[in-house]
């Protein structure tokens, strides 16, 4: 499973991002809010949200 | 005459899966009904989990006090202690009370429609309601959310009744007895047995298993069995109940095949429980089950479009705060929000004396998953503050990766370790590794400076060991 | 005669920052001297956190059997209950005992030198011991580290002697006095004027300030107010002490210049502890200093090449875990690695009943440093663990930035908080979130339910409020 804070599997949820496909920049590999962030900007592979 | 309702949300069972779910439903708008049949506060606020911890609290007290009778270390001398079981139940009752009301209070505040009795399942969207007050009900709902709990597991030659109760007749006791069998060593038995045995009474423990807490490892539980000894508690293990009768006592067939009989005037079966499955209706609408409990997937969806369900109902560990949890993210689901109940870690506490905690994997269930991981423990006898509380016995476990120290586990059995669970699973949750822990500053004197050290001795360089 | 060593670390001074940094450097193949005038531990295990906290301990446990006596609402009653001070004394002096002869069992593991003896700085590599069996030592190092600590303030009017004792003498009384007056109503004079009226003392505090523990905000102080009040101990706030004697008292002037006397048989002075900078020929060296402190940067190094400082000796919060804390850097950075000492938060606990505990910015804090933030407070009058604790006076409350929900602080107060302490440290140095918090399995039932819903609550969604 992917590393991730409580904060950071929420808000992946809410943008429909799959936290598999997001690289973690933390200690361990761990992805950081920063790196929700930076997979938004960059288009990442997130899909599209619904309605 | 039947009164007809309809609702958004009907939730079957007010403990702490279904009145959670139920409130936060509430609280994001979405109508609710809620049906409970006993009282508001499931097993663990009327049965379990808080009239429990109420007991153990007063066996605390009053073993402190027998302590000081014969002139304790501390310099204290007390007379003849005596106790009135009586005033501790109704004292117990009081906490019960209050809180079964305080949940009827945060249910309405929230605009749940609280129904007293008994829900029968028709169709995975009709319910009927055979109301306390004698009136049917018919509710009919878009989700149906079944919260209805676990029950005490009765054993054939030991049906509840008379003198043989279970862990709610202990809970509740009219009198004290002189001697009490306990049969099973889990927590619920242990957590009773230890009570009782605090309170005066003569114990017995019969476990079938060659050990007591099955499920956690022997260093964890060696603690627990050096107090149970220390205090008197009689353990057989390894042993089997064949049945009772008040002349002889409790008959028990030994491994090596003995039998033999233990005096008892009051015997707790506390053998395991069961999910509510049965008797309402559940079985018609053949959901699939896994074992003997109900399928979920991580966002609490039975097999059935609309049907949900959560807590000690669906699996293992049957504890409040998971049912507590599911029923936020059934509730939030509905709302139409994006949850999903996927922990990374869920904290067990067991109420012995020392308490124990286990919090993600041991380091046996991390070998067996085939990780490569570190562990290490930091003794009490090397605490302080625990020297202060006279309560060294016991010690903090980490286990880690070794490559990346990442933390996958702690465990603790100790006098008081049940508050370290907050920092045990949150640091899970937040993927820390040994290095986070070993950096933060743990306050002097507490408990809680075990948890560095067993980060620190981990890493290899613990200071006070 | 004098005996030469050469070293790489002397360390003066053996409380928790020199001898963890002494352990540290030990572990790390430092060769080092320690040189302690007193005991080892230091103040905080020989005349502080430690002996504070059991007599604490006894004292509570006294008190609980006094509560019985009148035949409690648990049910238990006991009778007479007496107290034999000198053994409790005894007991606290067995564990500070054992702590300290831990600590030097650590320091020869770690292969340190320990010297007994005051030493003297000659310059800022050469000491001078004059040992406890009358030689003298002379030591000369790399590095010097100063770890001296603290001592109580004295005051000109009210000097320590006879009946005048600091928190020293107060942990130690041959006898308890009938009435005590406790100037000074910060954590040392509170903890400890609690546990005395604990033991039956009529006790009387005597503070300048307008209100008690200065420094907490007053809804935090608040349950110990109301709890110090509900015991019997008399404030007397915004008032100075002008003498004592013994026919009268204390002497004490109100802020509105009423003069009166406060009749006691024994005056604890607790207003505050100074670095002990002095005396050894410290000023020598003629250091950079921060107000009273020493002054020391990010690595604990003072303005002079090779000398180091740590604990009390180094400024607020004067506080063990600190001072171990710096030790470690220290020991670290000697052995050549790259460390700081750059926590992002440093618990605060103070002991009394209810107990206190601060971690990080308070909401006035957060809004003086111009950060736009939220805080919520969960009561403990709400949590089902403090129920069947007869303990539920008091709340768990948390801060963060309204932003993105960082939490900045965290501040407690209830009975067995500072095992809170814990994960309210953890939660900020992970830059933990509300959500983090909030989306954390926490175990039911504990008081540590407090901490998810107080982070529940500032997101808006409490469950059980
Ligand atoms: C002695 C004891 C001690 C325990 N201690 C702890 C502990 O310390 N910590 C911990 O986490 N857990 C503890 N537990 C376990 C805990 O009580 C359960 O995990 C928890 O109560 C499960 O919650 P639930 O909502 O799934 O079900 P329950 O709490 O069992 O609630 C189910 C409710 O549904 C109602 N119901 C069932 N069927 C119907 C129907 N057809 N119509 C209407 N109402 C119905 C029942 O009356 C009941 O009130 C303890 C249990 C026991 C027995
Ligand atoms: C009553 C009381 C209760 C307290 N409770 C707490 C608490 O609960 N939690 C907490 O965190 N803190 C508590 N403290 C504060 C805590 O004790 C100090 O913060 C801590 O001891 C500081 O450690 P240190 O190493 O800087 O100095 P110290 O512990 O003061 O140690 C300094 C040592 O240096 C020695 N020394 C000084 N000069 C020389 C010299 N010239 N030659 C040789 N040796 C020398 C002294 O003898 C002493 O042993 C309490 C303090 C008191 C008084």
């Amino acid at each position: 499973r992917p590393l991730a804070s409580p904060a950071v599997r929420q808000r992946a949820l809410d943008m429909g991002v799959e936290l598999r496909f997001v690289h973690g920049s933390g200690p361990a590999g761990r992805i950081l809010q920063a790196d929700l962030d930076a997979h938004a900007a960059s288009g990442g592979q997130a899909p599209a949200q619904g309605p | 005459m039947t009164k007809d309702i309809t609702t958004k949300l009907l939730v079957i069972g007010g403990g702490p899966g279904g009145y959670v779910a139920a409130i936060r439903a509430g609280q994001l708008g979405i109508p609710t009904v809620l049906v409970e049949g006993e009282r508001l506060g499931g097993t663990c606020l009327t049965i379990g989990c808080i009239p429990s911890k109420a007991l153990i609290h007063a066996a605390h007290e009053f073993e402190r006090a027998q302590h000081h009778a014969g002139g304790s270390t501390l310099g204290i001398r007390v007379q003849s202690p005596s106790l009135d079981i009586a005033q501790t139940v109704r004292w117990k009752d009081g906490i019960v009370n209050r809180l079964s009301g305080g949940v009827g209070a945060l249910l309405r505040k929230a605009g749940v429609q609280v129904i007293k009795g008994w829900a029968h399942i028709e169709d995975g969207k009709t319910v009927r309601v055979q109301s306390a007050e004698g009136e049917a009900v018919q509710v009919r709902c878009e989700h149906l959310l079944l919260a209805t709990g676990s029950e005490p597991v009765e054993l054939p030659m030991l049906p509840f009744g008379g003198p043989v109760v279970s862990s709610t007749g202990a809970l509740s006791p009219e009198t004290l007895p002189r001697r009490l069998v306990v049969v099973g060593a889990g927590y619920i038995g242990l957590e009773l047995g230890m009570a009782y045995r605090k309170l005066g009474v003569e114990v017995a423990v019969v476990e079938a298993a060659e050990r007591i807490l099955p499920g956690y490892d022997e260093e964890l539980t060696q603690p627990v069995l050096d107090a149970l000894e220390k205090s008197g508690v009689v353990l057989h293990l390894g042993c089997s109940v064949q049945g009772f009768d008040e002349k002889h006592g409790v008959h028990v067939r030994s491994a090596r095949a003995d039998e033999f009989a233990l005096p008892a005037d009051r015997v707790l079966v506390a053998v395991g429980r069961r999910p509510r499955t049965a008797g309402f209706g559940l079985e018609s609408l053949q959901l699939d089950m896994a074992g003997r409990f109900v399928a979920v997937d991580a966002q609490c969806r039975t097999s059935m479009r609309g049907v949900w369900a959560i807590g000690d109902l669906t699996g293992d560990p049957m504890l409040a705060h998971r049912a507590m949890a599911q029923g936020e993210v059934v509730a939030e689901v509905i709302a139409g929000q994006a949850r999903r109940f996927e922990p990374m870690a869920i904290p067990a506490v067991c109420f012995t004396d020392p308490e124990v905690v286990v919090v993600g994997r041991t380091p046996g269930e991390a070998r067996a998953a085939g990780l490569d991981c570190t562990d290490a423990a930091f003794p009490f006898a090397a605490n302080g503050r625990a020297m202060t509380l006279e309560a060294t016995k016991g010690f903090v476990r980490v286990v880690a990766r070794r490559d990346n120290h990442l933390i996958l586990g702690w465990q603790a059995v100790g006098q008081g370790v049940a508050e370290l669970a907050a920092a045990f699973t949150l640091s899970i949750e937040m993927g820390a590794r040994l290095e986070d822990v070993a950096g933060t500053i743990h306050a002097h004197p507490t408990l809680g400076e075990a948890v560095q050290e067993a980060a620190l001795r981990a890493l290899g360089h613990a200071v006070h060991i």
